[in-house]
């Protein structure tokens, strides 16, 4: 027979202002198997947690229930008071009356109902609850980082430094992401590349870290301290070993237009390339769709040329296998394609250019070497016409949220614009200015005070072109909200940060969870701002939100701790919320039959079979049986097993069943 | 008398609608009380015969929620739900077993506005269907077949 | 016929097998199953159209398999039967013998599983018109209605369980019935018993069921538990397309396409 | 009492239809569905077959249904609460319809539901049955009464048999002081006795064995390959016992629902391979063989050992309804 | 499918010729357009400002019409009672209790199925496909396509991709064999608020519209509202005077321009009607 002990929690008055916490109290108390029940103002506190123990003591509780917040947000301390106390932890749930019930209705008899409803489901399932015990994994203590950019290089050199193996995998030819391609940065106004590089050529000789660039993640498998990651290594036609980054063959290949990625479709590559002078490594790659040789099977240069003799036309595309312990997702953003905005006429007039383009023409690795020239006839801009939140705050045409960066990285636009041409003369169209941050502020005041930038507060509604000169029709909506004219020479769109296009898509293979813009979600968006809801899979960067550098980078150092964290222990501790196969129901040691349909229908191919032997070690039954490993507690083969001869511990057939009886019958 | 109010159980996964649901909280959306949520660790655990059995205790209506598509926590328990939900309903229709009282949802974890209004929805819809007398009735049995 | 006993007199001589399941007469003018062990009991085996039953529900009784490897004589639903239990694991190729009878009785011998699917592919599973229309008219009728002719329907029923014994794919040595923790359906037969009972069996069946017709044969009271089963094969195929047994193919209910429609999820 | 014979023109027996059920009685007679005639509750004459040999459901369910209230519970923490079922509630049932076999029926059923104490339900039910049968004009491969001491117009268990004549009348045998009652409200349509004699009105049942015999020779068949042999083909459903008319198991069943809840008792069977499983895993009964020797024995040597009266009525149906075609007929004469 | 037609005051006023137009293009195209019986005002300009539930009831009463008409799909040329009836059926789908309400007042009900096209839609759907064949004598010349305000909004409930820079008359000007140049000014205002009331304001907003136009090389200007025809062409001396220059650049009806492209005369295209001469045979 149960004795649980029921604790209904006040919570401040978040609960006891709408549920009549008393009456609930009262009628728990008269339910089958509570032996105890009281309420209390905050039943997390330190003095509701000893209550709790205390009375598992004295009254000697076979189960608690804390009627409070969310089991989502206060399980875990209320487990492990349990089981301070010497209860299982796993007899103990959470009713949730706030979430579920005082915050989402107002004061009333039904309310108060409902919540005494919803303590006797929980009643009704914790007399089935048993004490479970946590299950022990390994750990492989290699993280997987994904990304190579400046989140990417912090994540991976935190954990390699903290003693453990790295595997940092980059999809482009290089690392350094999108902070390599940027000029200066703000509010400092040092050079991007002068503080990242050193950091890449660290990645690059460290002996923690195992660098593979031009690759992908192909599939995630496992749990946390034992993922099984396929890395899909695109074939670089280079064999890496014997290359030495001498260029001959980047000076020789014969196709040199292809407009270079690096530097936004600015500059010209060729089809063997690195993609900028400082790339690591700094061997090239063959860019399939471009180079002669596989577009018609003839050239070669690059072969003939090369004096190691490095080129290798026929390899192919390798996919490797890693045992990974976590994984640290830093897989960056992207910028807006403005072409959206063809009222700004991006793409129709080239001296429409993003935000990205523009730190490429101002970058001293850039196309013009750090001169501002317009990109149709390279003439140096008189007059340059900012537009901020182009495709941000946007909700009818663009993203509906800020992109964070566009306010300081334009006004450090127009900073180097201003410093570079000492007559030019450059306006921001703008919202509103966002410069929360330390130093960004002063930072914005300088651009507008010693610079001389006009901001003007109003949105720009076309851009087009007469007489040789970008018309830029906007609204002054300070000045009696006029409409204004503006005649540019360029014109800088700050693009909103989007996420990658990929990102949904790797999400599902890593079974992470995204929000609505594909950003990746974080566990909770306060407490736990680097974990995912899957266990072992961390986030760092822009791929969970737009973000400045110094953000990301605190980011990726939290996320590296994290997983330094995990790969401190040997073993891991799993929640036991796995599927069993009965073995001791009669006849014959097992009600299962046999037809591993749960097996197809497991998302972690966690069952597998088990022979049933006699004393003579015949076999008399062939039986499912789950991997506890790799088992996740999702339940659908319970939902399936014909026979039920699989259950789940946590959420039982019993359990469930009695919460179902215990709702509908008061 | 009484305005008819129905007992609607929700069967919900624990990853997506049971935190959606959590976020209705937070965002303090109302909705009817008519509604108590189960909370199971995903939609793919969701035994059909439980909601059977719900109806066989007095339930007027049922909520089962879940991830979107490709959401799942576990990857695809809500694709094989989403089989089993079709396969059940036809079952339910052919045998007069009023589908319109099981209102199948994907909720994510972010649509807290959503999960209130399917449960208003659900709940308004139930209300004009009124209690499920017919369910009840065969449910009844031991008062009018004790003759068998 | 004489081809038949032949073949299945000469399994047991050469002690392929040990034992051929076939039909023999029975009382009455029924047939019934019979399990010759020689060659001379094999004179017994007939084949007409009256022998209905549906033999491969013998191949997972604990005390047909206990006689040895088995010969099984094979009409079309026992052949369809036969590959959904392959399917299932529940039989193998060196499990059995199979002699399959062709719709003009004539012996048919398969080489394996597999050619078993390959001849069963030309002979997809129909249902026929008049059950359509009967099930159309079903949930053609107001939904109180509908439900009030079932609950009739299935009063009689009285839980002698003779549809799940003669049914070849409940093979489960424990039925959810049997299950008493919980106590998932009720033992008694009374109307909500029967109702979940029906419905229970008739969704482990969903996407399994061959259309035998085994469990209407085998029902005492003559309920039609086969309107069932056939409205669910036809959402199956609905649904969800291709339909009937298969080696390859995944089960309906423990696969998914992440495409699968439908209307009635918001 | 010592019988009286009538004569009751065949309109007059809807009359006597009519009368019992303007006295609010509850008749279960037979009723064709399709091809087949079940026991029903019935209102109304024209709805009633005589084109039947049995019905396919036998007659014991008026006092012995599938599933009974035992009692229902209320319970709160401190206290339970028990409602009693067997109270006066049962209704007056007139079974109509029913065969010599199934009258048979009710005393080995009433010997088992009486033999060490009485039941107290079954008994509330039997005293409220009123008992007409009519006497077997035909037969078929399936039927032996005459093999277990019954026969097509025997009368034991009825309280009137009724057998249809050339004429189409019919001759009532009144056999007991309700069917005397019964005739004495309807005096006005009982007849003096007939000239036509009863047995040349029966059907020729042929004596397959003799039941005594059987008993005797079952004694030393326990452990013997018949059991395996016959009962090969069986699927292990209980159909057999449904049907059956004599056989009696029951199972005991709590429906709760939250504190409220019934205790039911509903028919089980023997022929179920999980109805002797023990917890332990341990099942005395392993085989279907096992159950079918069971099923023999109970019938005709436990039961007539304990009480003189055999466990079969030679009814047949559990032939019939096998779907297996597991013959009980077969089983006996190959001992 | 029964497609109705719904041509409001100015197609049977100061803009006959795209009544015209439109019915020769439909009629050659083979569809015929039923007008409603008995259709009222649109209730534009004056009755949103002023009474909103006048403004909804009588587009409402004309979309009840419709419906009695059994009309699947619903023709309004005028831009602006477009807007007028896709409004209301947007704001009785969102808004049952106003629906209940105009229900009453009109004692019609409504389902509130119609599909309502305007003119571009209406083309989009039923004659550009058709246009290869269809068209007998291509355009050659530059075209500036002016779309104005109110074809494309409000974008809640027009949904298109492109509203600050759409791109559906291009297209179809394109499928004609014109060439439609690229410009600023395809949904500029063109004043048509102050058409009556401050007409220098049309001069200034409709004369840099009209003066974009011909610098960047275009020979006419084609629209698709009689608001926007009426402001750059009858309102031509304003603009004049405000650009101090003579402009003759022609302002046709899209549907103008199809019916000549498909052979029809000037006639048939109602293009004599116009304030501004349109001899429009200068190739490009």
């Amino acid at each position: 027979m149960s004795k649980i002990g029921v604790f209904i929690c006040h919570c401040g008055e978040n609960i006891s202002a709408t549920v009549d916490v008393v009456r609930v109290a009262e009628a728990a108390g008269k339910l089958e198997g509570v032996e105890f029940s009281t309420d209390y103002k905050y039943m997390c506190s330190d003095p509701g947690q000893t209550l709790i123990k205390q009375m598992i003591k004295e009254k000697g509780l076979t189960g608690v229930i804390v009627a409070a917040c969310s089991p989502r947000m206060h399980e875990p301390t209320f487990r492990k008071a349990c089981s301070s106390a010497g209860l299982n932890p796993y007899m103990c749930e959470m009713s949730n009356l706030r979430e579920h019930c005082s915050w989402v209705h107002d004061k009333s008899e039904a309310t108060t109902q409902k919540a005494i409803d919803l303590v006797r489901t929980l009643v009704g399932k914790v007399k089935y609850n048993k004490p479970l015990y946590s299950i022990k994994v390994p750990v492989t203590k290699t993280a997987l980082v994904i990304g190579g950019g400046i989140a990417g290089i912090q994540s991976s050199l935190d954990i390699a430094n903290a003693g453990h193996q790295v595997v940092l995998v980059e999809k482009d030819p290089s690392i350094g992401g999108h902070m390599s391609q940027l000029s200066e940065t703000f509010p400092t106004l040092d050079c991007s590349q002068c503080i990242l590089t050193p950091r890449m050529v660290e990645v690059a000789q460290h002996p923690n870290i195992k660098l593979l660039t031009y690759a992908e993640l192909e599939k995630l498998e496992g749990f946390i301290g034992n993922f099984k990651a396929t890395i899909r290594k695109k074939a670089k036609s280079i064999d890496e070993d014997l290359c030495t980054g001498c260029g001959t063959c980047i000076t020789k290949c014969p196709t040199k237009k292809i407009p270079s990625e690096f530097n936004t479709g600015l500059g010209k590559r060729t089809a063997i390339y690195v993609p900028f002078p400082q790339a690591v490594p700094n061997k090239p790659v063959i860019d399939k769709e471009n180079c002669l040789y596989y577009k018609n099977g003839k050239c070669k240069i690059c072969e003939k040329v090369c004096p190691t003799g490095a080129i290798r036309f026929d390899q192919e595309d390798e996919l490797v296998e890693l045992e990974v312990g976590a994984v640290v997702v830093a897989t960056g953003f992207d910028v807006m394609e403005p072409s959206k905005f063809s009222e700004y006429g991006y793409g129709k007039y080239k001296d429409v250019i993003t935000g990205l383009q523009f730190e490429r023409l101002a970058s001293a690795s850039g196309p013009t070497l750090g001169e501002i020239r317009r990109p149709s006839d390279g003439k140096i801009p008189e007059k340059i016409v900012f537009v901020a939140c182009a495709g941000s705050r946007d909700p009818s045409k663009g993203k509906p949220y800020c992109s964070k960066i566009c306010c300081m990285y334009t006004a450090k636009h127009a900073m180097l614009y201003q410093h570079k041409v000492h007559h030019g003369e450059s306006t921001i169209f703008y919202m509103d200015i966002r410069s929360a941050g330390k130093n960004y502020e002063e930072f914005v005041r300088r651009a507008i005070v010693e610079d001389d930038v006009k901001y003007i507060r109003g949105r720009v509604s076309k851009v087009y072109e007469e007489n040789g000169k970008l018309i830029v029709k906007g609204v002054d909506t300070l000045l009696n909200a006029k409409p204004v004219e503006i005649q540019a020479d360029m014109v800088v769109l700050a693009t909103a940060a989007v996420a990658n296009s990929g990102a949904e898509e790797l999400a599902q293979k890593m079974h992470i969870s995204y929000d609505a813009y594909n950003f990746f979600s974080e566990a909770h968006p306060k407490l736990k701002p680097v974990e995912t809801n899957t266990a072992g899979i961390f986030l760092a960067g822009a791929c969970q939100a737009p973000k400045d550098i110094p953000e990301t980078v605190s980011q990726a150092s939290g996320a590296a701790a994290k997983v330094a964290i995990l790969f401190s222990q040997d073993e891991l501790s799993r929640e036991p919320v796995v599927a069993v196969v009965n073995r001791s129901a009669p006849p014959l040691y097992s009600t299962c039959v046999g037809c591993f349909m749960c097996a197809t229908a497991c998302p972690y191919q966690a069952i597998g079979e088990e022979l049933i032997t006699n004393r003579k070690g015949e076999v008399i039954k062939r039986v499912a049986k789950v991997n506890p490993g790799l088992c996740q507690g999702c339940g659908t083969c319970v939902a399936f097993c014909r026979s039920k001869s699989i259950d789940i511990d946590g959420y039982s057939n019993e359990q469930m069943y009695s919460e179902v009886m215990a709702l509908l019958n008061d | 008398m009484n305005e008819f109010e129905p007992k609607i159980v929700a069967f919900v996964c624990n990853w997506c609608t049971y935190a959606g649901a959590d976020l209705t909280g937070t965002s303090r959306i109302k909705y009817a009380q008519n509604v108590k949520i189960i909370r199971f660790p995903c939609t793919g655990r969701i035994d059909f015969m439980l909601l059977l059995k719900s109806f066989g205790e007095g339930a007027d209506g049922i909520i089962v929620s879940g991830c979107h598509p490709n959401d799942c926590h576990y990857t695809s328990g809500n694709f094989h739900a989403r089989r089993r939900w079709i396969m059940f309903r036809g079952l339910l229709d052919m045998l007069g077993i009023d589908v319109r009282r099981i209102q199948y949802s994907w909720v994510s974890a972010a649509e807290g506005a959503k999960w209130a209004d399917v449960v208003n929805t659900t709940v308004t819809a139930i209300r004009e269907l009124g209690p499920y007398t017919d369910y009840a009735k065969v449910a009844g049995y031991l008062e009018k077949e004790a003759n068998v | 016929m004489k081809e038949l006993i032949q073949k299945a007199a000469s399994l047991l001589e050469t002690n392929v097998v040990q034992v051929v399941i076939g039909y023999g007469k029975g009382s009455a003018d029924r047939t019934r199953a019979i399990f010759s062990t020689t060659a001379a009991d094999c004179e017994q085996l007939i084949f007409d159209s009256r022998c209905i039953q549906n033999l491969a529900v013998y191949l997972t009784k604990a005390e047909i398999k206990k006689m040895g490897k088995p010969a099984i004589v094979a009409p079309l639903p026992v052949l369809r039967s036969i590959l959904q239990l392959a399917a299932e694991n529940q039989i193998t190729d060196d499990s059995l013998v199979v002699l399959g009878v062709s719709p003009e009785s004539e012996l048919i011998e398969f080489e394996s599983l597999a050619a078993i699917e390959t001849y069963l592919a030309t002979k997809q599973i129909a249902i026929e018109e008049k059950y359509q229309t009967t099930i159309k008219a079903i949930k053609a009728m107001p939904v109180s209605e509908r439900f009030a002719y079932w609950v009739k329907e299935l009063e009689p029923c009285f839980k002698c369980y003779a549809c799940r014994a003669a049914c070849p794919l409940c093979y489960c040595t424990r039925c959810t019935v049997e299950n008493n923790q919980p106590q998932w359906i009720s033992v008694a037969s009374h109307s909500l018993g029967n109702l979940e009972w029906h419905i229970m069996r008739a969704m482990h069946l969903a996407g399994r069921c061959t259309d035998c017709e085994a469990c209407y044969n085998a029902c005492p009271m003559g309920i039609p538990i086969y309107l069932l089963t056939k409205s669910m094969l036809q959402d199956v195929s609905e649904n969800f397309g291709t339909y009937g047994p298969s080696l390859h193919r995944d089960n309906t209910l423990s696969s998914f396409n992440p495409d699968d429609k439908e209307s009635f999820i918001r | 009492m010592q019988t009286e014979n009538h004569l009751i023109r065949k309109p007059s027996l809807e009359k006597l239809f009519n009368y019992l059920i303007g006295n609010g009685k509850t008749i279960y007679a037979p009723k064709a569905k399709g091809k087949l005639v079940f026991f029903d509750n019935v209102t109304d004459f024209g709805e009633v077959t005589e084109d039947y040999i049995v019905t396919t459901n036998s007659a014991k369910s008026v006092v012995f249904p599938r599933t009974e209230k035992v009692f229902s519970y209320k319970k709160s923490k401190e206290s339970t609460e028990i409602i009693d079922a067997a109270d006066n509630t049962y209704p007056d049932v007139v079974l109509w319809g029913s065969r010599p076999c199934d009258a048979a029926a009710f005393i080995p059923l009433n010997n088992t539901f009486n033999e060490d104490y009485p039941d107290i339900i079954f008994n509330k039910r039997s005293q409220k049955v009123l008992v007409l049968s009519f006497s077997c004009s035909y037969s078929d491969d399936y039927c032996f009464c005459t093999s277990v001491n019954g026969g097509p117009g025997n009368t034991t268990g009825s309280d009137i048999l009724f057998t249809r004549l050339s004429t189409g009348d019919y001759l009532a045998e009144v056999i007991t002081e309700k069917g005397k009652l019964l005739v004495t409200e309807n005096n006005s349509l009982f007849e003096p006795k007939p000239e036509e004699s009863k047995e040349q009105n029966l059907a020729l049942i042929k004596a397959y064995f003799n039941q005594e015999e059987i008993q005797t020779k079952l004694q030393n068949l326990f452990e013997n390959p018949v059991w395996d042999e016959k009962s090969r083909a069986c699927l292990g459903c209980g159909s057999c016992a449904y049907v059956c008319p004599v056989c009696s198991c029951f199972d005991i069943q709590d429906e709760a629902h939250g504190h409220k809840g019934t205790r039911l008792r509903c028919w089980d069977s023997c022929g179920f391979g999980l109805f002797t499983l023990h917890t332990s895993g341990h099942n005395p009964r392993e085989t279907q063989g096992a159950r079918w020797r069971q099923r023999i024995l109970h019938k005709f040597l436990y039961m007539p050992n304990k009480t003189k009266v055999a466990g079969c009525v030679g009814c047949g149906r559990c032939s019939r309804s096998c779907p297996a075609d597991i013959n009980i007929l077969d089983t006996v004469t190959s001992l | 499918m029964k497609i109705g037609f719904y041509p409001g005051c100015s197609l049977t006023g100061s803009s006959r010729e795209y009544n015209e137009s439109l019915l020769a293009v439909a009629k050659v195209a083979g569809i015929e357009l039923c007008e409603i019986s008995d259709w009222n005002c649109c209730g534009s300009t004056a009755a949103h400002n002023l009474n909103r539930e006048l403004s909804v009831s009588l587009p409402a009463r004309n979309l009840a019409l419709a419906e009695l008409e059994e009309m699947d799909e619903l023709v309004v040329p005028c831009a602006a009672c477009y807007n007028r009836l896709v409004m209301t059926q947007h704001e009785l789908a969102e808004k049952p209790e106003i629906k209940a309400l105009i229900e009453g007042k009109l004692k019609m009900t409504l389902r509130n199925d119609i599909r309502i096209l305007n003119v571009l839609q209406f083309l989009e759907k039923h004659i550009v496909p058709r246009l290869d064949e269809l068209v007998k004598s291509p355009l050659t010349y530059d075209v500036a396509c002016y779309y104005g305000c109110l074809l494309v909004r409000p974008n809640q409930v027009m949904k298109d991709e492109r509203f600050e820079d759409p791109m559906t008359m291009d297209l179809i000007m394109q499928k004609l064999g014109a060439n439609a140049i690229d410009w600023p000014f395809k949904t500029e205002c063109c004043g048509a608020g102050f058409s009556v009331s401050k007409t220098e304001i049309v001069g200034e907003l409709s004369g840099k519209i009209v003066r974009s136009a011909v610098d960047r090389g275009a020979k006419a200007i084609v629209v698709a509202c009689p608001m926007c025809h009426f402001n750059l062409d009858m309102r031509r001396p304003v603009i004049e005077s405000y650009l101090q220059r003579k402009i003759d650049i022609p302002v046709i009806y899209i549907t103008q321009a199809i019916a000549l492209a498909m052979g029809l005369s000037a006639q048939q295209a109602g293009t004599q009607r116009h304030f501004v001469p349109v001899n429009l045979t200068v190739n490009r």
